[in-house]
């Protein structure tokens, strides 16, 4: 019998969708079992009290989780959040709850025997509740003592070969896109970068020195499917210079309706016979797309690389061969002053191990910059939109770009620089006043 | 229960530590076929929705079947999805940056069994465990954040309503009949944990009541001035209070000043917000991040509150499947919703949605605020 | 021979557009000669001195003109801007050189009668240089002393029925585009609008009760050929509710070629053939229009009256009969925060004399709001953007309309009000604490 | 020069007084044929650049003849004005919104007695009085402001940069072989006294140095808090300063905040700003007032500073002609300048202007800069 009545909750058994419910109380039911034998390392009852205290603040549309405080493992400032209820003598199971960020290994992949592994440790030492996975990308074990903070630290480094994520003022964990693990449009190796970039900065991911959080994200392509320009302090998205390749015989195919548009995303629904006019030349934002005859032609000078048309007929388009990277900086979330996208401040450069220029000429300079003049929780977009763009340009040092604006200034409001302007700011006013009477 | 150590030893915390290892690396778990092919596919197809099919260049194929998870999940339940993964997939899983479970196996041969195997798994009150779907132009698994089940700021639940969405959405999860994909998120509060800001459609924990002040302990629990300078409207003063004759240092608060954004209860657990009646939930809706045709755009406010009814939230959830609705029928294929919105124009967003378009969704927050006014003689009656 | 050298200005005389310079020597001349024995009341050199310190701005590259002072007639707060030239010695033609605005007509149409008197009234008092016209549409009489002000004034007021127009925190002077005077477009009658108002508001236009400047500008369409909605804090916009009017046969024409598109407006170069689906439908910002075989369908529900297709085939379609004005505000330059566009905020009101409802309920109100809430120097536009759209909506007493955004807000950054909100704010911290300990 | 009364009496100011009278009234100005046919006209077109037929329900046609003019106009022109409107309109002429002087004719065997009498007419310099044009899709007249003739702010002349425009760009104005509109303005200081804040192209008078402090007179002359107050970056201070061994009250200028609009200077004569070097010519492009396809929309930055090359603006001028010449080679019909610097994007609008970006067109003027940055991974090489 469950230890806590959760009427409320019960209700979101039902329905077709999977019931967080549900699973929370076969893990309930599982630890009240133990039929593993396991030695759990805080209380059996941890996931009853989760229900209870969950169907009390269902009660009262109110959490009942206080501030963390500062809790966390030696020598590290994240990677841990502190959290405790506050109501603990009725669910003493979860007085002390706190999460580990796990970083998760890049493209999300696992063996069921790593998996397994991070849950027998779970088991042992927390309440076997999990996030697959945290937005930022972790694995989140929800839930433990302070006491085991350290012993799972231990045993996740010494028997698991496995790091904290970040947390608190320091570079996040990094994430990225599935990319050219499964994804034909991946202009780079996104966990290649990725996780050469998390472990260059494991100093500046576990040591908090930065003004804030600071988030690194990388898609392959443009389609963005790990959101990095809306939530990342820098984001790195795969692109191309050269052109597009075309495979006019699939083009044919598409227009003859033999590939199903989009490889068939639309199949839910007659949308009539494909229109390569209609549904591909039409919509490319720059116009850049003709058929001449039946030769479909590309003016890949004024293509923008929106993915649209490769979206549609990925058998017959592919991405051109001269790859690498955007680099946007600055995005995230409203507070403080509403939410930011990623602003383009590299608009190309190279993909290479060891990624030298991409550290030491982007990354590096930026958090010099940011740690130099940022604010206490200021965030890296913050301070572009006090100091300006140019700063930035300033301290990538690079030429000015119309690439980096969406359109120039519409206000002549320009803060000329002294040493812009012939003669200097210095005059003198009776000299003035000599052509110029009161 | 016994304390059993792992060997950490407490007095001495540098003996033997390991640190700054990183993470696994991404190699030691791809599945054969992906660490054979990688950067070397060629195009990918949907053989039914959430089943896909990536051929590559060498011939081999990849089949991907993608199961929609409750994020929020226990070792039991992943260690049901690894006996799947051990079953059928030689030990190997992913998930996707939605929250999705992904099974892949080598051979369109494994693909029927894998199905067949997944549709029999139901949790005991009768929801699936790996209900098939999100891919394609339907309705994906929603981000989201944690809601009740562990933050100290959230104006809502997240799980709850997921479930509830999901609930109503279901069919959409399971079909390809949208114009373009339909990406929805949850974050329970304005701290907006996920790409909230960018989601066709986001629901959003919003407090409406200004901090309480919790002034015996202020002084005590919070650095004041923190607290004050956590305010983005400067709506916090220092203030001199007189509580059973005493004479403490805390805060004033100017109501009028006040948008409830907790920032400065996150800096100071005096000064909670949280409040029954005042809490719920915001409906925002046209975002979107991919760059395929128009730019990335932020969601817009299109209900400014609706009330936490938990445990099932029936009013957010027809509230979506409402907009959701309105957009299969009108926008054109490809489109994406704020694209839609776009073109209609919101006047008729509004229309086709059926909701009230009040004077909470005109923006009101600083300069940029006026370049969300309508400049224009331009406009559908 | 020249009072003054102008080596400078008279590199200004060659070229083809005519030559101001030329035109202030003709009549530097003309007051030298004075054939006509005029009995200057200002200095007969004025013309030459003009020029002379002209020159001496083009050889520093600044300007010789000083502050204004208050100078002006009697009971008025405007019409009259001051000025004082700052070699006086030098230049005493223009020591003082005061301008004059004079309201200029609707529709600017004149008889060579009243231009004749008004050129006989400043030849004699003034300089005898003006701007035909002033950027808000006042005829400038550029140049008098402050004695003539007033004698200007009354031979005006007595002679001419003429009065002054705007200037300082004043209604300025009313201006309106041509309309239905000479344009098929209007959609009201934009000169009785125009002198209704100015007529009716003369107190608010000569005796300075308002926090800044104020302009109404009344544009028949959406064309905007006088710029009402870039630069008047209240723009009336010509529009209508109903159906676009079809002439199928004209529009037949026009395919056929036997009429050119937009008036011919694009003759200096060969377009190529009109092409109705290009030139009009694709290019239709709401993509209502189809031919539906020879038939030119528009649905017209869709339809944002952006004037585009009638404007290309003006002999074919024809603005609706159900007409009215939208009335936007809040235009204005940038100082200080920024240039602003007039905002929607009366989507559709009819206009017929005499406007009472656009008096009553739009003019007066926001005028009560502004001179209440308004700062010193504050424009309209600038208080709407410091209290909010919403407040103005308050003002006006309508419900809030989707119409008056261009999108909803991005940021959920609502400021509720606390009887919007059940249970209101206060709220007992003790009684919180019962269910939420410390 | 012997003073005459027009019968004011300085003594008794009100008596005989006339206020509050207005304008004349419009319809005492009319031409027969606007009497008559106002609010009945059926459409128009354009005989040639510069000449427009008008024809009404009535079947009555009015033919306007539309000239170029300085605004900047003597008596002596007005009456020349005049002459031509006795001899061929009845006596009727008007202006247009842009400085244009029209001329009517209700019968087309008028126009071209018209037309040749006005081309014979030329300054004694040799520049044509009344050149023909202004029409339809060409560069038409550039409405301007007072400048050096008559203001105390300019930054630039108003009057000479537009005749040298005007004389770089005359074949525009009497031809119609522009994609669309193109409309010129000038503003000769940040006040911009007309819509050149939303013009095809805009010449604007900036200042570059902050202003001179006249200490000694300043608090004779100003009143310091109004100075400080019009300060829109707040870089002015109050200031104690010691001239000539006296302790006056002054201000100080942060000029690392100053933004060189001038503001100050309009409150407070002590604190000029005007430099020959420092002042100059900021071109905008891109900015249109109709709702013709697109919203109206705000001029851009695009030369950050052109010095002032009195008497005859040769950068400025060319400046234009190559905007103007990119912008007629490439845009499509009906594609106002800011429409196409859109379509193209404003990397290619720099490229194919042969236009220099450099840092001072990127916004970094409050909060709304930020919008203007690019937020896309979309861009052209
Ligand atoms: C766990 C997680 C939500 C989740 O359920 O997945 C989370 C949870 C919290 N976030 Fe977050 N954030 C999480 C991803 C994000 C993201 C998304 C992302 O990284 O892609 C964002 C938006 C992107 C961004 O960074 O702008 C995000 C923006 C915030 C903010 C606002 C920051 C800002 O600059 O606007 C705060 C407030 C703060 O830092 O004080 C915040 C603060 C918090 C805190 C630490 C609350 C607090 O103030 O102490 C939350 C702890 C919750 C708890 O008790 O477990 N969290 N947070 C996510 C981290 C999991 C992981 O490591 O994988
Ligand atoms: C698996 C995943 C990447 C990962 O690392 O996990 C992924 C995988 C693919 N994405 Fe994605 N996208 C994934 C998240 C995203 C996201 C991020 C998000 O939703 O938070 C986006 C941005 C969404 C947005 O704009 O709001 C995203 C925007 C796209 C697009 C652009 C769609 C659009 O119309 O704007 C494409 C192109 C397409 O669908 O044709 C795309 C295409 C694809 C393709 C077809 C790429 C390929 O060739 O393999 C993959 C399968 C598509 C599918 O799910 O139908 N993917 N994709 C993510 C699956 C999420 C899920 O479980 O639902
Ligand atoms: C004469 C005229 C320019 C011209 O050559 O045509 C003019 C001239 C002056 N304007 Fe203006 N403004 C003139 C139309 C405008 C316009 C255009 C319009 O009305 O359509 C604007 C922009 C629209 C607007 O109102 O926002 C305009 C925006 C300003 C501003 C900025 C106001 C603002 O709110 O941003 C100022 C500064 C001020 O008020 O202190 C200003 C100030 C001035 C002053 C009074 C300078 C001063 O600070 O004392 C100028 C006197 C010049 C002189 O000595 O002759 N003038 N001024 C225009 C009036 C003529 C007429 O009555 O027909
Ligand atoms: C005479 C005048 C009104 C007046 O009261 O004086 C006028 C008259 C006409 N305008 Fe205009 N417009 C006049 C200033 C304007 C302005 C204001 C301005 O330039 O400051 C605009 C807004 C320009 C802008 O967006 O920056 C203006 C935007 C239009 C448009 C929209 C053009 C576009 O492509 O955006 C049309 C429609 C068209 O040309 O087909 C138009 C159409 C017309 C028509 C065809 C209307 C008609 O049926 O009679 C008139 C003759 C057009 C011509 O000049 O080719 N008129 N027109 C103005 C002549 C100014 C001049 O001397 O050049
Ligand atoms: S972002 Fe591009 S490369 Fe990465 S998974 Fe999505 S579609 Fe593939
Ligand atoms: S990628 Fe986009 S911009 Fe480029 S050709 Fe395809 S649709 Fe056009
Ligand atoms: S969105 Fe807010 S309430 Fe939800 S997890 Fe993030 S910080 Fe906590
Ligand atoms: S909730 Fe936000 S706005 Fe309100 S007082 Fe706290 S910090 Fe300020
Ligand atoms: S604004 Fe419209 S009605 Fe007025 S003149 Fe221009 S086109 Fe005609
Ligand atoms: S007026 Fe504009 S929106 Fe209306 S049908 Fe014509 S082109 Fe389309
Ligand atoms: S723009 Fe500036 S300098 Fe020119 S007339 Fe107006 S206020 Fe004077
Ligand atoms: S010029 Fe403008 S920014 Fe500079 S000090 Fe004067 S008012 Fe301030």
């Amino acid at each position: 019998m469950a230890k806590h009545e959760t009427p409320m909750l019960d209700q979101l058994e039902s329905g077709p969708w999977p019931s967080f419910v549900s699973d929370l109380k076969q893990e309930a039911e599982k630890r009240a079992k133990n039929a593993a034998g396991v030695e759990f390392q805080i209380p059996q009852d941890a996931v009853e009290d989760l229900l209870g205290v969950l169907e009390l603040s269902y009660k009262h549309g109110r959490t009942h989780w206080k501030h963390g405080g500062i809790v966390g493992v030696f020598g590290y400032g994240g990677g841990v959040i502190g959290r405790y209820c506050d109501q603990p003598q009725m669910f003493p199971g979860v007085a002390h709850f706190h999460t580990l960020r796990i970083n998760q290994p890049g493209g999300k992949f696992y063996t069921t025997k790593y998996l397994r592994e991070l849950c027998d440790l779970w088991d042992f030492r927390g309440s076997g509740i999990t996030n697959m996975h945290g937005s930022t990308g972790d694995i989140i074990f929800l839930g433990t003592t302070t006491p085991q903070l350290e012993e799972i630290f231990y045993e996740l480094t010494h028997k698991y070969n496995q790091d904290l994520g970040g947390s608190g003022s320091n570079l996040r964990t990094p994430a990225d896109c599935i990319g050219q693990a499964r994804c034909e449009y991946a202009c780079y190796d996104t966990q290649a970068l990725c996780y050469d970039l998390t472990n260059e900065y494991q100093d500046e991911l576990h040591r908090p020195a930065f003004p804030y959080k600071f988030k690194f994200k990388f898609d392959g392509c443009p389609n963005c499917c790990v959101a990095s320009i809306a939530r990342s302090d820098l984001s790195f998205i795969g692109t191309w210079k050269d052109d597009i390749k075309i495979d006019q015989a699939a083009v044919q195919a598409y227009i003859g309706g033999e590939i199903a548009p989009n490889a068939g995303a639309h199949s839910g629904r007659d949308w009539g016979k494909f229109d390569i006019q209609k549904e591909v030349i039409n919509l490319c934002p720059t116009g850049c797309m003709a058929m001449d005859g039946k030769t479909l032609k590309i003016n890949n000078r004024e293509c923008t690389r929106c993915m649209h048309c490769i979206n549609v007929m990925p058998r017959a388009l592919h991405i051109g061969d001269e790859r690498g990277v955007s680099i946007l900086a600055g995005a995230k979330a409203p507070i403080l002053d509403g939410a930011q996208m990623g602003t383009l401040i590299v608009p190309f450069i190279e993909v290479e191990p060891p990624y030298t220029k991409i550290k030491e000429e982007v990354i590096e300079p930026i958090w010099d910059w940011w740690m130099e003049e940022g604010k206490n929780r200021e965030r890296l977009g913050e301070l572009m939109k006090r100091q300006g763009l140019q700063k930035l340009i300033e301290v990538l040092g690079v030429d000015p770009d119309p690439r980096m604006v969406q359109e120039p200034r519409s206000n002549p409001y320009i803060f000329w620089k002294e040493d812009e302007v012939p003669g200097g700011w210095d005059r003198d006013i009776n000299e003035f006043r000599k052509y110029h009477q009161r | 229960m016994a304390f059993i150590s792992s060997g950490y030893n407490p007095e001495k915390p540098m003996e033997d530590r390991i640190t700054d290892i990183g993470p696994r690396k991404f190699d030691e778990f791809y599945p054969p076929v992906i660490a054979k092919n990688k950067g070397k596919w060629l195009y990918h197809e949907y053989l039914q929705p959430g089943v896909l099919v990536h051929v590559a260049e060498s011939g081999d194929e990849v089949y991907t079947v993608r199961c929609g998870g409750a994020r929020l999940m226990s070792t039991s339940h992943i260690r049901e999805i690894c006996e799947i993964a051990d079953k059928h997939c030689g030990g190997h899983v992913r998930w996707t940056t939605r929250n999705n479970i992904e099974f892949m196996v080598d051979n369109k041969s494994k693909v029927q069994p894998l199905l067949d195997d997944l549709a029999g798994r139901k949790f005991k009150g009768g929801s699936f465990k790996f209900p098939v779907g999100g891919t394609g132009a339907g309705v994906s698994n929603i981000v989201h954040t944690q809601g009740w089940i562990h933050c100290h700021t959230p104006a809502t639940d997240a799980s709850g309503p997921v479930k509830a969405v999901m609930d109503e959405v279901f069919a959409d999860f399971q079909s390809h009949r949208m114009p373009a994909h339909v990406r929805v998120s949850l974050a329970c509060c304005l701290n907006m944990c996920g790409a909230v800001h960018c989601s066709d459609i986001a629901i959003l924990g919003y407090h409406r009541k200004p901090p309480m002040l919790d002034h015996e302990y202020l002084d005590k629990m919070c650095e004041i001035p923190l607290a004050i300078a956590a305010c983005p409207t400067a709506a916090i003063k220092p203030a001199k209070v007189e509580i059973n004759g005493q004479k403490l240092n805390s805060v004033a608060v100017n109501n009028e000043r006040c948008m409830f954004c907790g920032n400065c209860y996150t800096m100071c657990p005096s000064m909670p917000l949280a409040d029954t009646e005042g809490d719920g939930i915001v409906i925002m809706a046209g975002g979107k991040v991919s760059n395929r045709i128009s730019a990335p755009k932020f969601s817009k406010v299109v209900v400014a509150f609706i009330p936490n009814e938990a445990p099932r939230w029936p009013r957010t959830s027809a509230t979506i499947k409402q907009i959701i609705e309105a957009y299969a029928n009108d926008a054109r294929k490809y489109e994406r919703l704020g694209e839609w919105a776009e073109r209609i124009g919101w006047e008729r967003f509004f229309e086709k949605c059926e909701l009230d378009f009040t004077h909470h969704l005109i923006d009101d927050f600083r300069d940029p605020a006026y370049y969300t006014w309508r400049q224009t003689s331009q406009f559908k009656f």
